[in-house]
């Protein structure tokens, strides 16, 4: 099978897992279970073979597919992969199974339904990863809404309405937004070159005047700093956590949060370049303050997922903080940290999920050392927390030393040539950050694992065998991505640099698509 | 063997991985041979590779793996041996295995045997990591890492609270140091644009120096090293790390670990040379540090306080002697402070033995007779700190004083003066303790007294083996071994006649000390308790060690909780953020409440605004078609 | 006045006598009826310009109305059908149930 | 001439037909005096040639819909509140509506002046050519409103086995 193919059908696969699952009888739940996990084992493998193929020396697209879609409109179903994309894809293929085989015992009321949603929400994942088309990008960015509001909404806890609402009203409301910014981006590009068209490529081209460009940026980036999330429209992050299934915690942590800062990678920046740079300070102070201001709450919640749910904010402000830096080293940095937040955040949740269906509470209260009770959770934990501190030897390192080593390089010139002091400011600030860090995690590491003994519904029994081969996956994960991180990042180099490029080099210099048969200027 | 060094590092990580994937399966003798022997042959490895070192001359490199490229920046693992590394890996596998075979007997009846061994391993894999470290990024890949094991360690017997504070304590302080660290790490990369230090070095000492400030950076690194090596102001996490195993205390809170931030320093001696600022800072720090360490250690109870504040103090003499130029130095006295600090705690750690857990001091006493090889070892090492000759404590710290009085490089009388007022101090309460613990009336209860025993060979056989190197460990120059790559910083010509005087009043000041913890605490030690009545106030906030940590609950802790709590997750989430949420979504309610009352259910109403809709638009497009 | 007019007029008028009779008549099957009123004069203006247009889509298209207006009352009187026998009464100012 | 004087007959009759509508108090009254507008303007139709729509007109809206309609009343014969009085609420803005729309109409008529000539008998409703055109071209439309009539019919049945759910 060629390639592109291939892709397409790493991307189709979900849809048709559902399909399937429509013809298996409602009750047959180990046969859904099955098949489902089938379905994602097997576009797990297709994905590595991808990721195998996908070379590192190409600029650009790869394994690329256009076909019109809309053809008036200059709309095309337009896939590929780049550098920029192709580990979040490796990351979300990855997850899948996981959660799927997590959701195995978790899971018991409309099954049918609840994997069906997994793979919609998978589908419009990948889809919205490998979007190379403005228009499909967005349909699938809209897409994964739904499926996330219904395991939310359905299979959640008790407040689990008033979560799925406030995170379904603040996603839309950041995506009306975009769409407002897509349709008179496109507009625009029409009216001076002549061209309708939503392809990224195109669009990357229009120059458009700088006032213009901050209200667009300012568009897009709301909807994208609602995703990640940075503060201040993180609230719905939290409660969205605390009250989704595992899962859904799971996938909502592991992948959906990266479309944010993806966004901004592939879209917000490149897009606006001007007014990426006018407005980096304000992104720089957005990033280090969700860094400190998430650490500072993660440090006083008493609620396990909570706990993880603000650490996601600090997180995700460090890949805020790499991709502001526009230092090649920050922007591999942050691609990095995305990866490995998934996969600690992911793993943690995960594990969260497997004590909560032996003692149906989160409060952190009603634990204590469980490292005796349970050792090798305990000792899964121990490593994923470790990994979100930022220990080396694991990912978490990898990601936080490139971020804060890319925005350090880029501080430093500018403060010592006199230019500016504040970015130096703002990089030793989230350097800080890595201490509050260690901080909160090892604050519950210690009241879960240490300390004397008790959980509620003792005696516990430890993890069997189908958790510890998921976490073992996840946490061979963590450590491949933190001592070996050097052939993932040979396939983001590229288009790192290319994104680097786009922002730093001035408009004059930059490719500006042709406009065809002599279109007004 | 082109991959040795490599050999050296992985060795404890196989040992690591045995014992804590299979350990609890495979049974004690089988996690002993492993967790002592890989240590051992990583010992000898290291003798093989020092061999060949002596036989060159030239560093050994041990490239491994690229860890990351970026652009034209490579970051790789790679290893790197020369004298100064030679020596700490030396001082890292050797005391590491005698403690390693001490461990089989100290925590022979423990039920996480394995556990203990895996750990310990884990800990020399890291510390070896940070010794033969190339690259800045390899050597924090094993700061790191050995603060790990330290936490894991230290919260060993992690169903106590107070001991997992601890570690988590331990672990928060380092991290402070660590931001230090990663900044100066990152200046460095900026300045030089690599992390490997022996380039550096080289850059620093080039023709063209780097266009940044060697003493910020200098600076920056010394923050890391003042928490790895526990320093003011972050030094309030070693002695809270005694709730660890008593050997764990020996080698990683005294011999290896803590003397990270020395082996740091000196390793980037490049830097520091072209940053007497810095220079300057680390010396009065370790002065100071050096001096309230004593103070407090003189009023503490725990025998392993003590030590603790001893170790602390020591490290502190270490970072004057590399304030002022002297690295040499300063890797000669960690090289003696290893011998007798780990004999030191390992006699301790006998002596608890002995008393079933007792570490109170005060409930000692009389103990020389009932555990003799104990007794005497615990002796020689305590007479060895305080610096009495022909012992090695006293040639490394004589050279110390001398270096602090007279080089060239920051030397002045006020450092030596201090110095010896601490060394003076440090001779008084070694043996304070000594006595506490081994003479006068036993104060044990009938039931402990009856259960005293001298420990098993495989403990008290270390204690004999590291005696015997705090004897003769002295003759062994360091200085001069080293001085190929750290010279001696330049001494006054004037001064010089002083040399020998100075060496006379060190001794006295170890008699001195000695005289004075007999006087008052021979006997029944009612002179103490004198003295101390008369001075409550002093002996009050000794006791208290100055309210250190106090004072940063309450400047830092409770602020950061209180801001956390109150401003960011009362106010700033909950109020300001869903409050406008909440606040936004009642003015959707009561607008959508206003407009429901045009919703009587009356479809006649309905049609009839239906109506007049079609006539807005009617008369819109009346006045536009 | 010509002839395309009157029935153009003509269409218009029918359509506002039904939606006049929608607003005035309580009885809920008279108002059904005045809705058919309204559909025919739009059928009525159909037909006027197709023959102006002389096209036979227009054509097609007024078939397609009539047909939607058959399954519009089918649907729409077993609706009042049940409606009155829930309410046992055509009065449609008994029907506001849809009260917000 | 004759085809001009049917054309003025019939829609006067239909006017009259709507009007009744609006004053009439018994719900038959109203629906006999709306099959008589619908037979108007079947006149209409046929006098302009379009005997295909007059056909329709006849059989669909008369003999179909208006025959269900009549049954409709005559099952509902309930002299309740919509009897006795046969006006709403809304009486006055109703009529002012009613005069409105007429103004606008008068004015938009004399507005934009003749819409054009229409001579009674053109022959573009040819019924062969409407069939031919119908199922050559139109087949799609046709077979949608299968689907439709389809669609209508299990509604209807929906709503009386809903009725049955209800009661039962």
């Amino acid at each position: 099978m060629s390639e592109p193919a291939m892709l397409n059908l790493v991307l189709f696969l979900p849809v048709l897992g559902m399909v399937m699952l429509l013809l298996v009888p409602r009750d047959a739940h180990g046969t859904v279970r099955g098949l489902a996990l089938a379905v994602m084992l097997l576009q797990l493998a297709l994905t590595v073979v991808l990721y195998q193929a996908f070379d590192p020396q190409v600029a650009g697209l790869q394994f690329e597919t256009r076909l019109p879609w809309i053809a008036d409109w200059g709309v095309y179903y337009h896939i590929g992969l780049d550098g920029l994309n192709v580990l979040l894809v490796l990351l979300t293929a990855f997850l899948g199974p996981l959660v799927v085989a997590g959701a195995f015992s978790a899971i018991d009321k409309d099954v049918k339904l609840f994997y069906a949603m997994v793979f919609l929400i998978q589908f419009a994942m990948l889809g919205t990863f490998v979007a190379q088309d403005l228009f499909l990008f967005y349909v699938f960015w809209e897409t994964m809404l739904i499926p996330m509001f219904l395991i939310i909404g359905i299979w959640g806890g008790e407040r689990r309405i008033y979560a799925t609402l406030k995170f379904v009203l603040y996603t839309a409301f950041g995506s009306i937004l975009m769409l407002a910014a897509v349709i008179y981006l496109v507009l625009s590009l029409q009216a001076t070159s002549g061209i309708t068209s939503f392809a990224f490529t195109d669009l990357y081209g229009s120059r458009l005047p700088l006032d213009i460009q901050v209200l667009l940026l300012g568009a897009f980036a709301l909807s994208f700093a609602i995703k990640v999330p940075v503060v201040p429209f993180h609230t719905w992050l939290p409660d969205a956590h605390v009250e989704a299934p595992t899962a859904g915690s799971v996938i909502l942590a592991g992948v959906l949060l990266k479309m944010g800062t993806y966004g901004f990678i592939k879209l917000g920046f490149p897009l606006f370049p001007d007014a990426a740079r006018a407005l980096t300070p304000a992104v720089m102070v957005l990033a280090v303050v969700s860094i400190v201001y998430g650490a500072c709450l993660a440090l006083v919640q008493d609620d396990i997922k909570k706990i993880i749910a603000y650490s996601s904010i600090s997180h995700l402000g460090y890949v805020m903080l790499g991709l502001a830096s526009f230092e090649l080293i920050g922007i591999q940095g942050a691609i990095i940290q995305m990866v490995s937040h998934g996969l600690t955040a992911g793993g943690l949740f995960l594990m969260v999920g497997m004590i909560y269906e032996r003692c149906h509470t989160r409060d952190l209260a009603a634990y204590g050392g469980l490292a005796r009770i349970l050792p090798v959770y305990s000792v899964f934990f121990m490593i994923l927390t470790l990994a979100a501190i930022g220990l080396p030897t694991t990912s978490g390192f990898t990601g936080e030393f490139l971020v804060l080593l890319g925005a350090f390089d880029a501080a430093w010139p500018q403060y010592a040539n006199g230019a500016a002091t504040w970015p130096l400011v703002l990089a030793c600030t989230a350097v800080l950050g890595v201490v509050l860090g260690a901080l909160y995690m090892l604050r519950l590491a210690q009241k879960f694992l240490f300390g004397e003994s008790r959980a509620p519904h003792a005696p516990l029994t430890d993890l069997n065998l189908r958790e510890k081969l998921i976490l073992v996956a996840i946490v061979a994960a963590v450590f491949v991505l933190g001592l070996f991180p050097d052939s993932f990042m040979q396939k983001t180099e590229l288009a790192a640099r290319e994104y680097q490029q786009q922002v730093l080099v001035e408009p004059e210099s930059r490719w500006v698509r042709a406009a065809p048969d002599g279109g007004s200027p | 063997m082109s991959n040795l060094l490599t050999l050296i590092v992985v060795l404890p990580l196989a040992g690591f991985l045995l014992n804590g994937l299979a350990g609890n399966r495979l049974g004690k003798a089988f996690v002993s041979a492993v967790g002592c022997g890989l240590p051992a042959l990583s010992f000898a490895a290291a003798v093989a590779a020092f061999r060949t070192l002596e036989a060159t001359g030239e560093p050994i490199v041990d490239v491994v793996f690229r860890w990351a490229l970026i652009g034209d920046s490579a970051f790789e693992v790679s290893f790197y041996l020369d004298r100064l590394s030679a020596v700490m890996t030396l001082i890292v596998t050797g005391v590491g295995s005698l403690i390693h075979v001490y461990s089989t007997g100290y925590m022979k009846d423990d039920a996480s045997y394995a556990r203990y061994f895996a750990y310990l391993n884990l800990f020399l894999f890291f510390m070896l990591s940070l010794v033969l470290g190339r690259s800045l990024l390899v050597l924090f890949v094993g700061w790191e890492g050995v603060g790990l094991a330290s936490y894991l360690l230290i919260g060993f017997w992690f169903e106590d609270p107070a001991k997992a504070q601890a570690g988590k304590k331990a672990f928060i302080t380092n991290r402070v140091g660590d931001a230090g660290f990663l900044l100066g790490m990152f200046l460095i990369y900026t300045a030089v644009g690599t992390l490997e230090m022996d380039r550096v070095n080289a850059a620093f000492m080039g023709p063209e120096l780097p266009a940044v400030s060697a003493s910020l950076v200098g600076i920056l690194l010394f923050i890391g090293a003042t928490g790895k090596s526990a320093q003011i102001p972050l030094h309030v996490w070693l002695p809270d790390a005694m709730a660890g195993p008593t050997p764990v205390s020996a080698l990683i809170h005294a011999a290896t670990m803590v003397t990270a931030g020395i082996y740091l320093v000196a390793r980037l001696s490049g830097v520091y040379l072209h940053a007497p600022e810095a220079s300057e800072v680390v010396a009065v720090i370790g002065i100071l540090t050096a001096f309230f360490a004593a103070t407090i250690a003189v009023v503490q109870t725990d025998i392993k306080k003590v030590l603790a504040y001893s170790t602390i103090s020591q490290l502190g003499f270490m970072f004057l002697a590399l304030g002022v130029g002297a690295y040499g130095v300063a890797v000669f006295h960690l090289y003696t402070h290893a011998f007798f600090k780990a004999c030191l705690f390992l006699g301790a750690g006998s002596v608890i033995h002995a008393l079933g857990g007792e570490q109170d001091i005060r409930r000692m006493g009389g103990l020389a007779k009932r555990i003799p090889v104990t007794f005497i070892t615990f002796a020689v090492a305590t007479a060895a700190i305080a610096g009495l000759p022909p012992l090695a404590g006293f040639f490394s710290k004589d050279e110390i004083l001398w270096f602090a009085f007279a080089s060239e490089a920051g030397g002045a009388p006020w450092l030596w003066a201090l110095a010896s007022l601490t060394a003076l101090l440090t001779a008084f309460y070694m043996f304070r303790l000594l006595w506490l613990t081994f003479f006068g009336q036993p104060r044990m209860d009938a039931e402990t007294a009856h259960h005293i025993h001298e420990s098993p060979w495989s403990m008290t056989g270390i204690l004999v083996v590291l005696a015997f190197l705090s004897t003769v460990g002295g003759f062994v120059s360091i200085p001069h071994f080293l001085e190929p790559m750290l010279p001696l910083p330049a001494t006054d010509e004037h001064l010089h006649h002083f040399e020998v005087p100075l060496i006379v009043v060190a001794v006295l000041i170890g008699l001195a000390g000695l005289a004075a913890a007999a006087w008052l605490y021979g006997g029944d030690a009612s002179r103490a308790a004198r003295l101390g009545a008369r001075f409550t106030g002093l002996h009050r906030l000794l006791s208290g060690k100055y309210y250190v940590d106090e004072l940063y609950e309450a400047v830092l802790g409770r602020p950061l909780w209180w801001i956390s709590d109150r401003i960011f997750l009362r106010l700033g989430d909950r109020a300001l953020i869903d409050g406008t949420l909440h606040g936004l979504a009642g003015v959707a309610r009561l607008g959508a409440a206003a407009l429901a009352r045009i919703q009587t259910g009356n479809l006649h109403l309905y049609v009839w605004l239906a109506l007049i809709g079609i006539f807005a638009l009617l008369w819109w497009s009346f006045g536009h078609v | 006045m010509d002839n395309g007019q009157l029935l153009v007029a003509l269409g218009a008028v029918l359509f506002a006598l039904g939606f006049a009779g929608l607003v005035l008549r309580r009885n809920v099957l008279v108002m059904l009826m005045c809705m058919e009123l309204m559909l025919n004069g739009v059928t009525l203006c159909l037909v006027v310009f197709a023959q102006q247009a002389a096209s036979t889509a227009a054509t097609v298209l007024v078939f397609l109305v009539f047909v939607v207006a058959a399954a519009e009352i089918a649907i729409a009187v077993p609706i009042v059908l049940l409606l009155a026998r829930h309410k046992h009464t055509l009065d449609l100012g008994a029907y506001t149930d849809l009260k917000g | 001439m004759i085809g001009q004087a049917l054309l003025w007959f019939f829609a006067a009759g239909a006017l009259a037909g709507g009007v009744a509508m609006l004053v009439l108090r018994h719900p038959m009254h109203v629906a006999l005096s709306l099959i008589g507008t619908m037979l108007s303007l079947a006149g209409i139709y046929a006098a302009l040639g379009v005997h295909v729509v007059a056909v329709f007109q006849v059989l669909i809206y008369v003999g179909a819909v208006m025959v269900f309609m009549v049954y409709a009343i005559m099952l509902l014969d309930v002299r309740d509140t919509s009897f006795t009085s046969r006006y709403s609420g809304l009486l006055i803005p109703g009529v002012a509506g009613l005069a409105l729309f007429i103004g606008a109409l008068v004015y938009v008529l004399r507005r934009e002046g003749p819409v054009g000539d229409i001579a009674p008998g053109a022959t573009a409703f040819r019924v062969e050519r409407f069939s031919v055109d119908f199922l050559h071209e139109y087949w799609l439309h046709f077979e949608l409103t299968s689907v439709l009539l389809l669609a209508a019919v299990v509604a209807a049945i929906a709503i009386l086995k809903a009725k049955r759910r209800g009661d039962g």
